[in-house]
């Protein structure tokens, strides 16, 4: 996609808002929100073109540190708002910006539709594993047995896993990034914005506050490597601190191995984002700390004609088979008779 | 008056009738929705004025011969104008003993009552509750009973045309509306254009349901047992093109008709829900008037993408009934928090909770005031028929791009599935809704998104346009900019604003119009779907010299401006509502009025005769001069 | 699970309550309640331990025919209701009944929440990939391109696939089964009902008068068996009418292998319901008619500590750790002082 | 009087205060809440009474230094009974300039202003939006400025404790409350303990702030700036245990209290949501009381998996604030038709939308009646202070299971965080809470779950009761035998019954307690948290002679049965209320009184003044004799 002639070069500052940034200082959010602002440019799409729609949380506050158009809604409808608004306005690049409380929790099923519709915007749900507005209490995403202000025992529920979820939804792009990790973050976006359909990017975001280190296994520079496994479609799948591991299936379930002694990358499973059954990506969703390192980076990235265009098809097509539109008919309806 | 082209000239005298009031009746697979149908369009085609209470199980398809599984269409048709479907019957036809069981006390007494006999059989009249047969215990003499073997004299009509017993079972309900054509001097061509057209893809089912309806229009000629043919004359109409219209029909027309009007697409987030469904249903029929219509996994996707919709700049509508404006509350808050155009549309139904999903009632007043947390009001208007529902659709989206706020507007489950003759509007008369979107900034400092025009409107800059680019949200916002405030000072001028901006809608409002004298003994207030019954009981007691005036509210919030001074010119107030005083509690609230209330939520309309008698129970006489 | 010697045996005949059935003639939900009214006589139970609970839709009036106790909700929400019901009393059975609507659309949120926290319940979802009491609008599992009352041009979302949002939602046990396959039908409920957490059963449901046939090639005796593959564990994926095909994995995915010609069931993928990876679960949760045969049976079945075990369990560490309950040291808090 | 066992006894002129009004303001990271807290209970354990009010930014941490980020703590300990933390401050102490900013306009003139001048650099002046130092520019001339180098002198003090920079300025607040506690002879052992204990893992904090809380005492004691000592001695307050209890903390207690009075166990089914979410963190915190906390996914499935819990026997209680009250309405309606026992907390915030989340405001109260669609009526209290939560939770608990319904209970923002001294009851002189399952069919045809007691509520048979299984639902129901029914007249007749058994709680009402004169020229209704203010100012007046009386209300639906009466006695009625007039409309409704409005939308409480204001306003003030 590249820029139209006339188009003046926009700069990162250019999506900057008036608006002081509120979040706490040491906030994943930060860094999220310069990538965003980075890569926003590079797309060569002028700014007024953007809406940023987000629900309640920390994150959420986003939309107000951009210079686009933006909605800071309410808490889980981020998702049902874009969808309005891509329908209404197919031309719009919509980005939600969404928590693992707003978009799992209250918003769940709103992220299940939204994704299986594969309505064109791009999720980024910036999961902490903790809801950080309302000051610290489990999310969807905690751990089992974390202790927050209402687990003072631990949480009894099981967490969910959002990429299998969004997977399991029909998803035709599935993410994970991390928010430190600013280059592969800036990626994972870039990639995103360019998809036609729902991108959906979940981004672990460390909360200081009410979470802190909670991704410290795969942000920790001096660990992370033997924690998490990029992706890269084409490639196997190699990790390690000094990329000697790797992933090789042993029948249908996915083992780590150790690269020599007659083990080589040819025996590992090699990625590819573009498999049309989901299965190989759910699977890949599935491969967790600490037993596995958790893949980093596109899952899963296929076409699949969008929801707002089959539409647009649609109502194209009705003018042809049922006629253009003429006012005066459509009151009438099919049977009249006249009164003189 | 047959027309000639009729199966035959009538050979039997003929009695004129002002009005009618009949209702089909019987197991929900008779077809009884079908033949009422067409009996009424056979009616205003013909010239009456007609008006329809439909009335259907909550159940798809309860088990065949039960008392729930009944289903019932009842028409009045006139030769004057008339507001309701009637109060008692004039002729009841009963299809089955269940439908007869639940219908026969609406039946006046002396009145028609045609019964399909073959289906009186043990088994059915058990299903029903009959301990005995009612068609021979005398339990029936103040009727004027006719026992028909419909079921077997269709058979017999439909011997040699190779359908199965089955199918040709399902086209009695065509012999019995033929009969009742022919007893009410109606012509059969309509019907059997319709017949053609529908079946056109099964012509030996088009030639069954043709012969069958014939048949019956023969029989009633024929028969010794009906001895008058009775003719209710063309009625005196404003001349104009016509047509037959639901109120869920109107609805969709009236906001098709909107976008339009404001040059815009019409977006729909909606949720099946009855009786809202068929105005979703309806609109999907439009797309080739660019209308987008989404069926969001809940209601709350629904109202929120609505929201959606409308930020981008959509004329923005949701539609639904009262368990789905429940789940809207919160979304409708953000609209009138952000101050976005937005109609939500309650089709109000028989409640609390599921309460009684297929009937009608007007118990959501309240609710379309106050169901928000907060401080968030929002225009709310009603229809008060089924055409009305057009022009209340209009009149909602009209407010809501001008003042830029949600706005409510209530119909129920009688207005929605109702149906009334519509003398149609050209569409070049119908007056333009103008829209200004914003294209430069309007102030040096950039674009205020919450700058207001003279009605206290904000501006509805779209998302698209260069240079206006602003942030919207649910947070309190500082006047003018627009930007996030905890500033009480701010809040408490916010609150007031959105309030006055409301308010301002009764500048509006034209005179409220007065039924009957300016002043007086009663004055009744209603409001949406009991104006035909309140309308028809006031015609009728000031007829009869009774001081009643009328008035019908379209606007619930704000009311209009001069109603508190119309109020004070009448003795005594009351207001019929199908719910426990809604608007009565307004009404006092607002102008400490002592109205009073006649109240009824049984899930049915007004009878006419229910406020004719609370009427004249309220008023004196006077001695006709 | 034997059942108290000093229980009477019930029968199908006592689990009916007096009222009336009002389905449709011919509707697929009859043979679903005679096969329940059939199997709880079978556990052991004493019906007033039964609690069925319903949201809105023509399934859900099935409280109303069970002669226990149940409750008739609201549209979407049984299985909070479920919830909230078993946790205050885990002593109940709990049986929710739901629809494509009523669980998928409005109900998907709890759906998938109820299910990852392994609320002990049985959830029957009967599938007629249609809206039936409000007559016959799409809904999430109708097909793409269905012509319906609200998609008069065709549906243009894409269906979800119930089970795979059941599995990837961390369900322990998944299963699938046809209204009119009586004798699948019950097997199946017999072991949801044994299961100790969430049971997810998806029930293909003929609606006659909305969507009739939609299971034909699933449930007609003359082509079904080429359309599933019953799924029994410990066997071999065998289908089609002489038994001749199989399922076999290439790589990381299945294939229809024919038998024979040096093709033997050995090859073939065996089923093993009890894998902790619910990956493969996954995989069969994708395979669709026509491409593959659709899989019937029980997709997963694995043992995980319950929503309410654990909540109860923490009640009693709450009392070894805090201290047994005394309302006036409750009262009086941490910090009090006395005036005279 | 300062205790012996603190630092040092006075060495300056003391100076006797009835009551005073303190804040301490800073940025959120500055330990503000902390420091109130401390000397809140300090107060409280010293015999004064106490009120407090605090009040914290809608970030979790805005960038520290900015105007967004300050939090505050106002207390107000007096030596006689308060209602209120204040009107107008008597000292402010303000460790930042952002502080200093958004505060000052509080602080009485004349009053005491200590700032922290380390933190009034160029850096902080700018993100505070001072275009000069406020500490040299003349504009802080009216109030007596103690500029201290709070930072600096406590930074001295913990010089060689080994801590790093960061950990000993994170002392600093303890220096401040140190000064503090000197200034208003208060000890400081209370807040020592405290301190051991909460560092009781990291002594060497502990030690530093204890060091640090009496280095600050010191200074007070020994710099030339302070020249008297204030001293507000204990207040005469009625014998007994007290504690210090914030209104969410009464309220989760009232529950656990009214769980075990009813011999159940609590179930509370909630999803986050500010203020309300300390109730839900409370309540984990009692799961040795058999209380089970379900933190659900929305507040939908909190509602309804409450309903759950209460079929099968619970008591069974929501908690939430506006924004979750909007999304629950379908589900308390349900819970209205199967009249099942529930009790919904609306911990009411600043609306609408989103709003001000964490301020106060009453705008729920016509939402809490009307928010639902159809007719469904529910019971709604209101607490009037934070301690007396706990009794409106249990008389909340009380109605729900005696009348089998639904009941609403507000709070607000201001009850919740609020904290007030309690004198704590003994559980064993708390009535009981009688609940009769039935274990035996109540007719000789079954189980009839819709036969009803004389106070016209159902039974409440519990799953897992043999011989008594039935189905409840959101359809209409039969009375008595509880099948569904789409009877008309049954219709009717439940929306009656349903209207009549909630009507019938007005007879547990007490009569209404009048404050002053049982007649007048002036009466005040208020209701919920508005108590404190309300009085206060009444209390005021009167003694000055105005001849005003005052009402306040627990109950608003049913209201009191003798309300209308005691209405009548007055000329005047005025509704102060944090909202646009929600009471008031009910009452002229109700009543048909003209009911004047004092109307407040600004996130915050009253200020007595402005009640005070207002009625001598109204009346004419008489000369006392
Ligand atoms: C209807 C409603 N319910 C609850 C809330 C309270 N609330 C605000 S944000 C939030 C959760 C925030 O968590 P998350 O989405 O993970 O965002 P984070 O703050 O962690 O970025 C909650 C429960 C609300 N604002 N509205
Ligand atoms: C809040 C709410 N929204 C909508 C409805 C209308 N409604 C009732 S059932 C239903 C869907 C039924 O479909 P499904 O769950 O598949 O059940 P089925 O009738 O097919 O068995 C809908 C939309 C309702 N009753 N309540
Ligand atoms: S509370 Fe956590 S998520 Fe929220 S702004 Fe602070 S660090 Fe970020
Ligand atoms: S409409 Fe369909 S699902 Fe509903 S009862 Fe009839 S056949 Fe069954
Ligand atoms: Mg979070
Ligand atoms: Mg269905």
């Amino acid at each position: 996609m590249s820029a139209p002639m006339n188009l003046p070069t926009l700069t990162a500052k250019d999506f900057a808002s008036d608006q002081e940034v509120r979040w706490c200082p040491g906030c994943g959010d930060y860094s999220i929100l310069a990538q965003v602002k980075k890569i926003l440019p590079t797309l060569g799409i002028p700014k007024e073109k953007f809406l940023f729609v987000s629900g309640i949380g920390c994150s959420s506050r986003f939309p107000y540190y951009m210079n686009t158009y933006g909605m800071h809604s309410i808490h889980g409808r981020a998702l049902a708002i874009a969808t309005g608004a891509k329908v209404a306005n197919p031309d719009l690049k919509v980005w939600v910006v969404t928590g693992d409380g707003d978009g799992l929790s209250i918003g769940g099923n709103h992220l299940l539709h939204a994704i299986r519709r594969n309505v064109e915007m791009v999720i980024l749900l910036f999961d902490n594993r903790i809801y950080g507005l309302t000051k610290g209490q489990y999310s969807p995403t905690s751990v089992h047995g974390q202790k927050t202000k209402t687990s003072p025992l631990g949480v009894v529920d099981y967490p969910i896993h959002p990429l299998s979820v969004a997977i399991a939804a029909e998803a035709t792009f599935v993410a994970r990034t991390v928010d430190v990790d600013v280059k592969h973050l800036g990626e994972v976006l870039s990639a995103a914005a360019r998809h036609q359909g729902t991108a959906f990017v979940q981004i672990y975001q460390n909360c200081v506050i009410f979470n802190d280190n909670a991704f410290e296994y795969a942000s920790d520079k001096s660990i992370k490597s033997d924690n998490i496994v990029y992706l890269e479609h084409g490639k196997p799948l190699i990790f390690g601190k000094n990329s000697d591991k790797g992933i090789r299936m042993n029948g249908t379930h996915p083992e780590v191995v150790q690269l020599g002694n007659g083990v080589d990358a040819s025996q590992l499973l090699v990625h590819d984002e573009t498999l049309g059954d989901s299965s190989v990506a759910f699977m890949l969703s599935r491969m967790s700390h600490p037993e596995f390192p958790e893949p980093m980076g596109i899952f899963r990235q296929v076409v699949r004609p969008t929801f707002e265009g089959q539409m647009t098809d649609q109502l194209a097509k009705a003018r042809k088979i049922w006629g253009e539109a003429n006012m005066d008919l459509l009151i009438q309806g099919t049977e009249t008779w006249t009164v003189n | 008056m047959i027309r000639t082209d009729s199966p035959t000239a009538p050979a039997k005298p003929v009695e004129h009738l002002e009005a009618v009031t009949i209702r089909f009746c019987g197991d929900s697979g008779d077809g009884m929705q079908l033949a009422g149908t067409q009996f009424t369009n056979t009616s205003a085609l013909f010239g009456n004025d007609v008006s329809t209470l439909p009335d259907f199980p909550a159940e798809i398809r309860a088990p065949a011969g039960t008392l729930p599984g009944v289903s019932g269409f009842q028409i009045r048709f006139s030769s004057s104008p008339i507001h309701t479907p009637g109060d008692k019957l004039d002729a009841l036809v009963a299809m089955n003993p269940a439908g007869l069981k639940t219908n026969i006390m609406d039946l006046k007494a002396g009145g028609l009552l045609i019964v399909n006999e073959d289906e009186f059989n043990p088994t059915n009249l058990k299903k029903a509750n009959y301990a005995n047969n009612p068609l021979d215990d005398g339990s029936l003499k103040s009727f004027q009973l006719h026992k028909i073997k419909i079921s077997t004299l269709n058979k017999e009509a439909l011997a040699d045309t190779g359908l199965n017993a089955k199918a040709v079972d399902r086209c009695k309900n065509f012999f019995a509306l033929g009969l009742v054509y022919w007893l009410y001097g109606r012509p059969v061509e309509a019907t059997l254009r319709w017949i053609e057209d529908k079946f056109s893809k099964t012509p030996d089912v088009a030639q069954a349901n043709a012969k069958t309806l014939r048949m019956g229009y023969y029989y009633g000629e024929t028969t010794e047992s009906f001895v008058v043919q009775y003719v209710v004359p063309t009625a005196k109409i404003e001349p104009g093109t016509y047509r037959r219209i639901t109120g869920n029909e109107a609805t969709a027309l009236g906001f098709v008709t909107a976008a339009r009007l404001a040059n815009k697409e019409l977006f729909l987030g909606s949720y099946p829900i009855t009786p809202a469904s068929t105005i979703l249903e309806e609109l999907n029929r439009f797309k080739h008037y660019g209308v987008k219509t989404f069926q969001a996994e809940d209601e709350i996707a629904a109202v929120t993408s609505s929201i959606g919709a409308a930020y981008v700049g959509a004329l923005s509508i949701t539609t639904t009934s009262g368990p789905g404006v429940a789940l809207k509350g919160e979304g409708m808050g953000l609209a009138v928090m952000m101050e976005l155009p937005l109609i939500i549309v309650d089709v109000q139904r028989g409640g609390p909770s599921t309460g009684l999903p297929t009937k009608t009632e007007q118990a959501d007043l309240l609710m379309a005031l106050f169901g928000r947390h907060g401080e968030s009001p929002m225009p709310v208007i009603a229809a008060r028929s089924p055409s009305d529902c057009y022009y209340a659709a209009i009149e909602a989206s009209r407010i809501a791009v001008k003042y830029m706020t949600p706005v409510m507007l209530l119909t129920d489950g009688y207005l929605a599935n109702g149906s009334e003759p519509w003398r149609v509007p050209h569409y070049a008369d119908l007056p333009g809704i103008e829209i200004q979107h914003p294209l430069e900034k309007n102030s040096v400092d950039g674009y205020m998104p919450y700058k207001r025009d003279k009605n206290l409107s904000r501006p509805w800059a779209l998302p698209g346009t260069p240079g206006l680019e602003h942030r919207v949200g649910g947070l309190e916002k500082a006047d003018v900019h627009g930007n996030v405030s905890y500033d009480p000072d701010n809040h408490q001028h916010m609150i007031n604003t959105r309030a006055q901006k409301v308010a301002n809608v009764a500048q509006d409002i034209p005179p409220t119009e007065i039924l009957g004298d300016a002043e007086g003994d009663l004055l009744i207030i209603g409001w949406g779907g009991t104006y035909g019954s309140i309308t028809t009981a006031v015609e009728q007691c000031r007829s009869k010299g009774f001081k009643v005036s009328a008035v019908h509210l379209r606007y619930l919030n704000p009311l209009p401006p001069d109603l508190g001074e119309i109020l004070r010119r009448f003795d005594r107030v009351l207001v019929p509502e199908l719910n426990r005083g809604q608007l009565r509690l307004l009404l006092r609230a607002m102008y400490l009025v002592d109205a009073e209330g006649l109240n009824k939520v049984k899930g049915k309309p007004f009878l006419v005769s229910e406020i004719v008698e609370k009427i004249e129970s309220m008023v004196r006489q006077e001695v006709s001069v």
